[in-house]
């Protein structure tokens, strides 16, 4: 593609983000970390970008993608971040289609794909379990055969958004015979079904993202198996390799960045001393850090082609800077407020008294301390290095 | 210059962490938060008990006439158990300024937080200061018999349960910093009250014309003695750091080797060792550091203003890193709000946010060096 | 915007490694720098055989007309094998100056590169400029049918060897920046050469009322060529270090994988495996900045400009780390002189101190910003 | 011992540095790394003390020692510090000394320790092995009895300044069964015993102050033996912890931070601009790690009697920090110079043009660069990690 038609695109995009990017959605995305409901946030901008075809710029056409290059992706992504979108929860688009595309049944996909573009089906992931975190290898939860059915007994943790979700993929152990990674499959279960209970777990900063899941004779189809039995902890890892390389760090990172301007602004009327040289080195870093992981995802974007993951190693070196740097971008932010950022947002606007201090920074807090789990989940810093010295150092 | 701590020192920290251990622990604080009673039911427990709301007084006032290393001890004592507030507030930094007025009024003040009938919140910070308590705007008119105050204070700790305010104001038209004791139930007084990520209490504080009495008046010469008690605060603030890392430290060393994953215990794992060695070198540095703000806090005021520079730099820096390695090894259960730890984790990131990050800190190290220099 | 490499980039470097693997390695390169005339060798082996000295040029002068990717994969090749003098002041930043300059000494001496006759060395630095080449404070007089040149330069790389240095004067009353083009032979032009620690050659020039013609002129306006220049000499650096940043690493995996402590290769220890996945992350920011930097050499020149300091800092900051991380995890023998390393080592240091630390560099796009935004 | 007694003692201490430490001696000092000889600086100093009785400040008064306390050895070797006295190579008086206090014979005391007091004793230290660097318990150097002696066929590696020494104290195996540390002895050989070869090995800076030795049927006495044979480890370790936690890493320090502070004067009257709140801010770094170091010296020396070890993990503590900021505070330095920083002082010198640049900073290229090996000889900062976390860890 050239690059005029590729300015052209651009300039389609941020005209149609103009029009459908409503103030309330911009704030509503900007105060998202725990004040407002990210359901109806996110609902409302999925069915958006659904009716314009563009809920699934990662699709292949022919399931209901918009058709674009990897490159289109990126301005996409970009001009998103550069206007302020929400950010739509990967589960659905990212993770649970790009699975089914590449491993489910023709039935599967005429039946899933179109309901995860329409949003009638939420999806949510469950992988770790109380003793598989890092080591997902040696998760528990088991799916034995009954007739066609497959019971599953057992418990997920780290559910993000399993209260709104309405479906769940998740990896259960059909076999305790051979390797432990061999053992396990792939399935798909509503959550609606019976023997399924969600017990919330809060963050540190006091809001209800994740939850633990207790699976009592939980009865599913076997056709709800995505891939062969036992076969699964492939699945699983073309899935991490997803979560981790998929574009939505950098992006994040670039919304702190924006947040962070327009902090400068308010704070600056507000008569903190923002514009000092410490200040502006941090930032500085930070911006250049951020071009060094965005060029670097431009990189690897161009030597994919549609829909294909990004290799581990990839995966795991953007998965690594995007969450140092998110952590610390969020840590600037949050030095911005000064003795505000010490508030517990949470519980001031819980309570009678609203917002404390400058308006810009309500959930400063909140994103930095969420900002820990970005080292955590998804698999840690800690695992990311190791699976890049496998390759580094070769064996 | 030993630097061991004496055998009464070794009595006082044995003493409170005993009681402490006692009298309180995760679950009764984070009960007790919503409750803005508790401050009190401790102090009159840490007066009626362990005697240590008298630590600097005088003995003729009913005080233990004890220095900054006593000090240090205790608060180290109270950040590992995370209950710093109100003593920091009460004891520490308003006991270093009532001791030094020489009033009745101050005095009785004294009595007060020996017997734990008064809880002393700071509002000599302002809008915008950041850590740096001692930019005072707030103004003060003379009434005739007293004294009209006027002005506001910002994420005053504490606030919300204290009994008196310790209030800096500008005086007259010399712009000298003045402070009053002020009730907190004076009329014209009203707090925005709210909580901290650390779950203490603090609000934001209006005064409109709030009379008080002549005696109110501490001093009007405050300047030196606001600056003292900052420094007090800082190397007070150091101790507790150090009490809060040892105990993240602590807590992600248990973790650790009880965690299985990969069929062993994380412990054993080469990298998460060398962390915790790193944890380790951090809190050894940061407890050297507080026990050389405390030991400096009677040198002439230069001095002292840069060892508390100094010391908040590298005790900051060394918290971040304790407090976010030890949720980083203790993985997702590290990011709940299950365990202890997330209440320490943002007890440190608290301090950070309200004493000034080590940046800040750093800035005024430098500006102290080229003060000295010239 | 396809960023992979094209076939004829392809081509382009793997010509390139394959020349320098065939004539040139550590023990050659370390004999060589004592002897002057080792430049001279390799540019004529770089004319005859694989014609690098014409890639920026026009094809009419000679040249093989290719962009600054090719640049930086020949750069990117130099540095992989330790040879980027007189490369870099040559073609890359004379050329950058020459290319633009429409006069028949500057075809000439466009000819004379790609031919190897000239070597050229960059005489627009100045005491204290510090990686900052744009600070010029020589002074050209005119002379009737020529000028009279005078001024210094200090830390003159290649000067030793080169045949013609680009000096940099400030020309006349208006002050604006000039550039002449003067035999290094020219009567008054005085050098004291020395070594750097990277075993290159160096001196500090004086130009003692040196007389050159009136074509020696190149440009009476010659601040925003200098600042292209500096730009493309930037990304060339950001290429080179990115070369020598991948051999370090190889390196450092291969003697790892080889030196057995406690009874198994160092490589198998998680410590070091983890230094070494943070060393590869390191490299691949570090290429991508390589690679951004020189698509935007094409930009508007605050564009370009803010995107050479956005790649210096972050790389040198790369360099650093994977360069001391190297040393770190060879031991002992990584301290010494007996392997490649230390050489590489030194080059990414003198790099750090010739063209600009990170720091620096986060200064200068600090600045850019904030030019940008008035 | 009282303060105003320190203060005399420490009046004492200035008055006889001001007095002795010539402006030759100090220049000398501060050109240390590579540029003038080591040896005529060191023996001329190592005399001075001497005749004043304070070479030894750690040994005890009966093999003397000063008879100082803790606090007084601290104050002494702060004000040589400040003063830029040049400091003693450590193998004499910090490591032989005192092993042969604690370990060795009365006659192995009485012949030796006056002998290393006077200078006419320069000692090495015959360690490393090229495969035992880290990993020491490995070391095959071996000593095998034949009558009243040993006889020595092997090499050690890393000797400093073995090509100034005429003793070396050094660990060989004499059992190759058990564990491997339990077969290891110390003995003391003479650099002019027949046998013994040098071989020299140029550091990054092109200074020559390692070796490598080479033992080829080198015949000592038992005698030289210290302690029981195969109880050499014990020793070992021991020295080790004299070398990690020994006072002059801080002391190496605080005499960047004196040479910074000369340099800014001469920097800024040459045109440089140092003093700029990045290198303010850097600079104020260093003083702010430097006194956290000391604060913790000055700790564990409290609770220390006289010339006992600091302890694995203090040693190991103190190291690691000091080797770490060593190299930051050299990093400084260099970069104060500018691309002069980038000049081969060594090279200069050497040929026709003298020093290159300013004068303060010649030989802060060679410091920093022989500064990488701080982190690695000694026991690396990951051998320093290891043992630290045994002990936090606890088994």
């Amino acid at each position: 593609m050239r690059i005029k038609d590729l300015e052209a695109f651009r300039a389609e995009v941020r005209a149609f983000l103009d029009e459908n990017l409503t103030p309330e959605l911009r704030d509503a995305a900007a105060l998202q970390a725990g004040v407002y409901s990210e359901g109806d946030v996110c609902r409302s901008w999925h069915q958006t970008l659904y009716q314009k075809g563009w809920v699934a710029p990662s699709w292949p056409e022919k399931y209901g993608g918009p058709g674009w290059t990897p490159i289109q992706r990126m301005i996409f992504e970009s001009e998103c971040a550069a206007a302020g979108a929400p950010i739509l929860p990967g589960m659905s688009i990212l993770m649970c289609g790009p699975v089914l595309i590449r491993f489910g049944t023709e039935e599967q996909k005429s039946f899933f794909l179109p309901r995860i573009l329409s949003g009638e089906h939420f999806w949510c992931q469950g992988y770790s379990e109380p003793q598989a975190g890092s080591d997902l290898a040696s998760l528990r939860c088991a799916a034995v055969r009954d007739g066609d059915d497959y019971v599953i007994n057992g418990t997920k943790i780290w559910t993000t958004h399993a209260h709104y979700a309405n479906w769940i993929f998740m990896l259960v152990r059909t076999s305790t015979e051979g390797r432990r990674q061999d053992g396990i499959s792939f399935v798909l279960a509503p959550m609606d079904t019976p023997g399924i209970t969600i017990t919330p777990i809060l963050s540190m900063s006091g809001e209800h993202e994740v939850n633990q899941l207790f699976f009592d004779d939980v009865r599913i189809p076997m056709s709800n198996r995505v891939g062969d039995e036992n076969e699964g902890f492939k699945i699983a890892k073309y899935l991490l390799e997803f979560e981790r390389g998929g574009g939505d760090a950098g992006m994040q990172v670039s919304l702190v960045l924006k947040w962070l301007d327009e902090a400068l602004v308010q704070a600056e009327a507000q008569g903190f001393k923002l514009r000092d040289s410490s200040y502006l080195t941090k930032r500085a870093e930070i911006e250049i850090d951020l071009l060094a992981l965005t060029w670097t995802q431009r990189r690897i974007v161009s030597e994919l082609e549609t829909g294909q993951s990004v290799g581990d190693v990839s995966a795991s070196l953007l998965k690594l800077t995007a969450s140092d740097l998110y952590q610390h971008a969020t840590e600037l932010a949050l030095a911005t407020l000064g003795p505000y950022g010490a508030v517990d947002q949470r519980v001031a606007l819980g309570e009678d008294e609203g917002l404390i201090g400058p308006r810009y920074g309500a959930v400063f807090g909140a994103r930095y301390l969420n900002g820990r789990a970005q080292s955590i989940f998804g698999g840690t810093s800690e695992i990311q290095h190791t699976i890049i010295a496998r390759s580094v150092i070769g064996r | 210059m030993n630097l061991m701590l004496n055998e009464s020192q070794c009595i006082l920290r044995d003493s409170v962490g005993r009681y402490l251990s006692d009298n309180y622990d995760h679950q009764r604080r984070r009960a007790a938060q919503s409750d803005e009673g508790w401050p009190q039911q401790l102090m009159r427990g840490f007066a009626e008990n362990i005697g240590i709301l008298g630590l600097p007084f005088p003995p003729e006032l009913g005080g233990l006439d004890c220095g900054p290393v006593d000090t240090m001890v205790v608060m180290e004592a109270l950040g590992g158990a995370l209950v710093a507030e109100p003593y920091l507030s009460t004891v520490v930094a308003a006991g270093t300024i009532l001791k030094d007025v020489d009033t009745a009024a101050a005095r009785n003040a004294i009595s007060a937080i020996i017997d734990a009938t008064a809880v002393i919140a700071i509002a000599f910070s302002q809008d915008g200061a950041a850590g740096d308590f001692s930019n005072v705007k707030a103004i003060a008119r003379s009434n005739g018999d007293g004294y009209f105050l006027s002005g506001n204070n910002i994420v005053t700790r504490g606030g919300p349960y204290a009994t008196h305010l310790l209030v800096g104001t500008c005086m007259g038209v010399d712009g000298r910093c003045a402070l009053f004791y002020v009730p907190a139930d004076a009329p014209g007084l009203t707090r925005v009250n709210y909580s901290l990520i650390d779950g203490d209490r603090a609000c934001d504080l209006t005064l409109d014309k709030v009379a008080v009495p002549a005696d109110a008046l501490l001093t009007s010469d405050a300047a030196p003695l606001i600056a003292k008690a900052n420094d007090a605060t800082r190397a007070a603030i150091c101790a507790e750091s150090v009490g809060i890392m040892r105990r993240l430290l602590a807590d992600t060393v248990e973790y650790t080797r009880q965690r299985l994953q990969f069929g062993k215990p994380l412990s054993e794992f080469q990298v998460l060792q060398h962390r915790m060695a790193a944890m380790h070198v951090e809190i050894e540095l940061a407890a050297s550091m507080a026990l050389m703000v405390a030991l400096e806090l009677e040198s002439t005021p230069p001095q002292r203003s840069k060892a508390a520079a100094a010391a908040m730099a590298r005790i900051g820096r060394a918290g971040r890193f304790v407090a976010e390695n030890a949720v980083q090894l203790h993985g997702a259960i590290g990011t709940t709000d299950e365990l202890a730890l997330g209440q320490y984790f943002k007890r440190i990131l608290a301090i950070d946010l309200l004493f000034g990050s080590p940046d800040m800190h750093v800035s005024r190290y430098v500006e102290s060096c080229v003060d000295h220099a010239n």
